[in-house]
């Protein structure tokens, strides 16, 4: 028996599908779920994906963060159910206050795709045991609206407990993926709820699981193994 | 104006129906002021024995405009289908709303290309957006997943501060709608010239992918099937706009009469798409339309046109999102996110069920009926009675007188060729570093960073690579390649052969990466149809193309046309744009851009003539234009393409990239700098330094072969009897902070000045 | 220093895509009656000088050519004085 | 039917990108003495029924925990009636 991860679908979610494939390559399997229904169909994670849920229409995340299935996935989170959010997945874990602060428009106004560098800095979450902390890994960046931002006491926090799960790398030039793209406060990439299962972030993981597809990299590959590893040694 | 906002139009508010239209017939109708001429009112007074109804009068006016009846062009797109080559690999041909080209393995996939140039003038962020969903619907109704877009761009100089407004609109536009929607953005073009300032160019291309069992078409057959509209309510976006804009130059339009521009909602674009194959899936539709300019004019008339029955629609229950419409405005809204599909009774309930899970609007607007006509009523009352062939298929025709302009002879007279060349290796040098820097050649990632090129996980190559390319199974690793490519310089100096050099370089764009060329989609744009030389530059290039298609073997599957890109007197450049489709059975073959390797070897592919004529180096560093563009020799093309296949299938060669504007060196520069490495090349025996670098001579390529392939490579162009020379080898890494561009006696220019040069241009232009 | 408020709204013929989401989101959140959503914008300018005909009219035409595109777009200048029916902040 | 505004701005102390790029731009543009620019969003709500201290206080509890973000966003209600000094449309 393997593990039966949730990868919910929104309207105007994009990157379900790819998601799918990401989980599947990592040899669990995928449970498609719907906005609309309030059962999880007993998957053991929930991965909530990238794209443009209502149009990111309002703010991102916004809309999608009252859906009925969001609700139970409140409620699970909160009991220790294992949740990703990737991108808008991220926008709609930080609307629903699972995990704080909030997402705004890029400092320089645009969209960005890039092949982003970043680091791994917990390895202690639910998504992230097959990395080390300290792991520099390169997976896509694309958003406009990326820029992390929360209070200086929030940010302390995060930072004092360990929960800022992912920074992007300031080295370098920004045009060859380093650098922060778009004036996360202290570099901030992803964070993770104090228990570990609920982490989100901004870059996509599930992009880069495939040799010669996309930046033809399998940085991304460890989310979904790491979770796997995790459900099953259970 | 009928179109500036808030006025009603200029005709009566009460209802002209068709038996008023009868008992009435001497009413004065506004046809002028839709954009008909009198001889054209006068034929439909003679279609339908009777004048026709304000509803009749604007459909007819939007579906016979240049823009969707096509009466200027169409005697000279016909050559398109006569000189079509045999091609085993055409499903579905130049017609319908996209054409369908078999790839293989049971799948099919159809693209197009498609202009928005006006709107994105006027409003560039809703411009470029609208163009973007409005070509993604047409691949959608042809039955396909929509899988990738490209974007074939031209501005006004650079520098220009109007550019400054439309260009960041027009990328905010396209990247807004095509991100919003999932698809990733593979490729296109970015041109400057002072030619199209006031009429930029804003292209887009769609691709989609489906298996042959789910092709669809546009036609309405089986009476007593239903009509359904569904997507967006319809608004009052863009009345008039399709006669308006697509038919009249800006001169005569100041603000004050500015048409009302069409807004996008990227998210139920979406929500359409993906409602749209699940009711495919389930084999729901009988036939399906899109609406896009001309609305449901067009969508209407063009279905019961293509069937075999009539239809009757029923106006007043189209859902609106301004209630006060009047029935003519309702037919030619060009409100966004819009389809209309012909459903058999017994599938409607499921059709509406799956429109409600995707919280899509769908509505049972009417039926098929016996009978050849189309009939629209208004609360019960016949408003529009019409044979639809006559709307949507036979509208009027026109020969327009061509003639090669006078001053063509002049032009072709002033010889890029005596241009004053570099005298030295420093100016050499320094003519090097301007070009690579110049806007035209200068990296485009500024742009193109603001596109999703990863999403659907299935992107092969994107830009800067010489075309995009798609898996579309991955389970066998089959997949498309598509580039883009037009030159309006050359299409100046010689239409005829500018049109085949812009086939030509797509094409051999699509072989350079390793994919077999296919099939054709072209955008044509143009200045006035009713100026003779611009006529004569018609019919030219589409000669030309159709010429050149048939030699290739790569049908045209179907495309659009532009016209009136012209400011008073003064046209465009003529811009024919080209997009070749190719299939590569194993994508994990195909051949990058990079030099990645150090040690690996440097052919040049081809002759290098001296052949200046429209090159950037002309432009860049003299600022002329004139001479012959670079001869066309297709059967080299089609060897050359042959060659790079080949060399890519047998894993001869670790990079390619083709000689286009900028010729070799630009192309060494931007190979070195995507792979971060360095090159040392030799200038070989019979050229001169200069000819050898900035010469833009067609069927071209450099490659990179491994030591141990050299051989066998070079055995292989010799045997097929292809010109290769050996012109230098990879050397350096950029991360050892020692690759340099060495061209041995002439100059030597580190990577990093060249990387500073080809990179900050744009944002520095545009910031 | 005075403050000067430039709201700036699609027309209303124009579709406002961002509004109609958020009016149909708010049945599913318990919200009945609200019959339309509009979305706009809203720029406070802080204006240095006097604020006296000529700024304003200023204000006025940067408003027209530059804050707005009134190809699609209403807008409104107002100056900030003691607001209207403030409910809360 | 009423009309009822909600103004949601950036908290102060959070950046506002699109504030300052409008800002950067006037001088460019000719317009000189505008010190400081921020962009919000404004949402026009047109409420069937009457407009009293309970739907006032629906609409604002709309507003708190749907049409702002608290984390980020402050925001005001407003009972649109004659305008303020209102210099032109
Ligand atoms: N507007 C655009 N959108 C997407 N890609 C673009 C755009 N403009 C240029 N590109 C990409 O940049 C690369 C270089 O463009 P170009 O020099 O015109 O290519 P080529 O000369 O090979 O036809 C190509 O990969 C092209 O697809
Ligand atoms: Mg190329």
């Amino acid at each position: 028996m393997t593990a039966r991860i949730g990868v919910v679908t929104f309207p105007g979610t994009l990157d379900d599908r790819d998601t799918q494939r990401a989980v599947r390559l990592a040899g669990a399997e995928a449970v498609p779920l719907w906005h609309r229904d309030k059962d999880l169909k007993q998957v053991d994670a929930v991965v909530l994906p990238g794209g443009f849920s209502y149009g990111d229409y309002l703010r991102a995340g916004a809309i999608s963060r009252f859906s009925p299935l969001m609700e139970t996935v409140i409620d699970q989170a909160k009991a220790g159910l294992p949740v990703l959010g990737i991108c808008n997945g991220f926008q709609v874990l930080t609307e629903s206050h699972l995990l704080p602060g909030a997402m705004l428009r890029n400092n320089h106004l645009h969209f960005i795709c890039r092949d982003q560098k970043l680091r791994v800095e917990s390895d202690r979450t639910a998504w992230t045991a097959d990395y080390t902390a300290g792991q520099e890994i390169s997976i896509p960046l694309k958003n406009i609206d990326g820029r992390y931002v929360a209070d200086e006491r929030t940010l302390d926090m995060l930072e004092a407990e360990g929960r800022v799960a992912f920074r992007y790398l300031a080295r370098g030039e920004a045009a060859d993926g380093y650098g922060n793209p778009n004036g996360s406060l202290r570099d901030i990439a992803g964070i993770t709820n104090e228990a570990g299962n609920v982490v989100g972030l901004m870059p996509h993981p599930e992009h880069a699981v495939e040799p010669g597809i996309g930046t033809g990299r399998t940085d991304g590959l460890g989310f979904f193994t790491s979770i796997l590893k995790k459900l099953v040694n259970v | 104006m009928l179109h500036s906002s808030g006025e009603r139009p200029p005709y009566p508010r009460n209802l002209d129906t068709v038996k008023h239209a009868t008992e009435t017939p001497d009413v004065e109708q506004p046809w002028s002021e839709l954009g008909l001429k009198q001889d054209e009112y006068e034929r439909i007074r003679e279609i339908l024995g009777r004048r026709p109804t304000g509803a009749e009068l604007a459909m007819y006016s939007v579906m016979w405009s240049e823009h969707c009846s096509y009466k200027s062009s169409k005697v000279h797109l016909k050559q398109f289908g006569e000189k079509a080559p045999e091609n085993d690999a055409m499903l579905v041909g130049i017609g319908e709303n996209a054409g369908v080209v078999d790839v293989g393995q049971g799948y099919a996939v159809t693209f197009k290309v498609e202009s928005h140039n006006h709107p994105s003038y006027i409003e560039p962020y809703q411009g470029a957006a609208t163009g973007v969903g409005g070509i993604v619907r047409d691949i959608l109704a042809m039955g396909a997943r929509p899988v990738a877009v490209m974007d074939p761009l031209r501005f006004g100089a650079a520098d220009h501060p109007d550019t400054k407004r439309v260009l960041p609109g027009v990328v905010a536009g396209i990247g807004g709608y095509g991100n919003c929607l999932g698809l990733p953005n593979i490729g296109g073009e970015v041109v400057f010239d002072d030619c199209y300032q006031g009429n930029p160019l804003v292209n887009a291309l769609c691709v989609g992918v489906m298996k042959h069992e789910d092709i669809h078409l546009a036609k309405a057959s089986g009476t007593g099937n239903k009509v359904i509209l569904y997507g967006a309510r319809t608004g009052g976006d863009g009345i008039g706009g399709v006669s308006v804009l697509a038919s009249e130059t800006f001169e005569s339009t100041g603000p004050a009469k500015r048409p009302a521009v069409q807004v996008g909602d990227p998210f139920q674009e979406k929500l359409l798409i993906e409602c749209t194959l699940e009711i495919f899936k389930e084999n729901l539709v009988a036939g399906i339309q899109d609406l896009g300019g001309a609305g449901l004019s067009c969508a209407t008339s063009e279905l019961a046109s293509a069937g075999s029955g009539g239809m009757r629609v029923e106006l007043d229950t189209v859902p609106l999102r301004d209630a006060t419409l009047s029935p003519e405005e309702i037919l030619m809204s060009e409100s966004q996110e819009r389809m209309c599909a012909i459903v058999e009774p017994d599938k409607v309930d499921r059709f509406l069920e799956i429109c409600e899970k995707w919280d899509v609007i769908a509505t049972v607007i009417g039926e098929v009926t016996e009978g050849d006509r189309l009939e629209i009523f208004w609360h019960g009352e016949q408003i529009v009675d019409v044979p639809p062939r006559s709307v949507a298929h036979e509208g009027p025709t026109y020969h327009r007188p061509y003639e090669r302009p006078s001053w063509q002879d002049a032009l072709q007279a002033d010889d890029a060729n005596k241009l004053p060349r570099p005298a030295s290796g420093a100016e050499l040098k320094e003519q090097v570093l301007k070009l690579v820097a110049s806007p035209n050649q200068a990296s485009k990632s500024w742009i193109t960073d603001q596109y999703d090129r990863f999403v659907q996980g299935n992107t092969v190559l994107a830009q800067p690579e010489d075309s995009g390319m798609i898996r579309i199974d991955a389970d066998t690793n089959l997949g498309v390649a598509v580039a883009t490519d037009g030159n309006g310089r050359y299409a100046k100096l010689d239409p005829y052969a500018g049109a085949q050099l812009a086939l030509a370089e797509a094409y051999r764009n699509v072989a350079t990466t390793g994919a077999k060329p296919l099939a054709v989609s072209d955008c044509l744009n143009f200045g006035s149809p009713e100026d003779p030389a611009v006529m004569w530059q018609f019919a030219e290039a589409t000669r030309g193309l159709a010429d050149a298609c048939q030699t290739l073997g790569t049908p045209v599957t179907g495309g659009n046309v532009s016209l009136y890109n012209q400011t008073g007197e003064t046209a465009i450049h003529p811009t024919p744009v080209v997009a070749v489709l190719g299939v590569i059975d194993d994508v994990t073959r195909r051949t990058p851009v990079a030099f990645k390797e150090e040690g690996q070897l440097l052919y040049l592919l081809g002759d290098t003539k001296e052949e200046f004529g429209g090159s950037a180096w002309s432009q860049v560093i003299h600022g002329h234009l004139g001479g012959l563009p670079p001869a066309v020799d297709l059967e080299r093309e089609r060897l050359l393409a042959e060659i790079l296949i080949s060399a890519s299938r047998d894993g001869m060669i670790d990079a390619a990239h083709d000689l286009s504007d900028g010729g070799l060196i630009q192309a060494v520069v931007e190979s070195c700098l995507r792979g971060g490495t360095g090159a040392r090349l030799v200038v070989p025996d019979g050229l001169d330094a200069f000819t050898f670098l900035f010469s833009e001579s067609a069927g071209r390529a450099v490659v990179a072969v491994p030591r141990s392939e050299e051989l066998r490579f070079t055995d292989m162009c010799g045997a097929r009897g292809l010109p290769v020379t050996r012109i230098g080898v990879v050397d350096g890494a950029e991360s050892d902070s020692n690759a340099v561009v060495d061209v041995q006696g002439e100059f030597v220019l580190s990577l990093a000045e060249l990387r500073t040069a080809h990179e900050e241009t744009i944002p520095a232009l545009l910031v | 220093m005075a403050r000067v408020v430039v709201d700036v709204m699609l027309k209303p013929e124009i579709l406002d895509p961002q509004g109609q989401a958020v009016q149909r989101a708010l049945p599913r959140l318990g919200f009945e009656g609200i019959s339309d959503v509009r979305q706009g914008k809203r720029f406070e300018l802080e204006v240095d000088g006097p604020l006296d005909e000529a700024a304003l009219a200023r204000i006025h035409e940067m408003a027209e050519t530059f804050l707005a595109n009134t190809v699609i777009e209403d807008f409104v200048v107002k100056v900030e004085e003691a607001e209207a029916v403030k409910v809360e902040s």
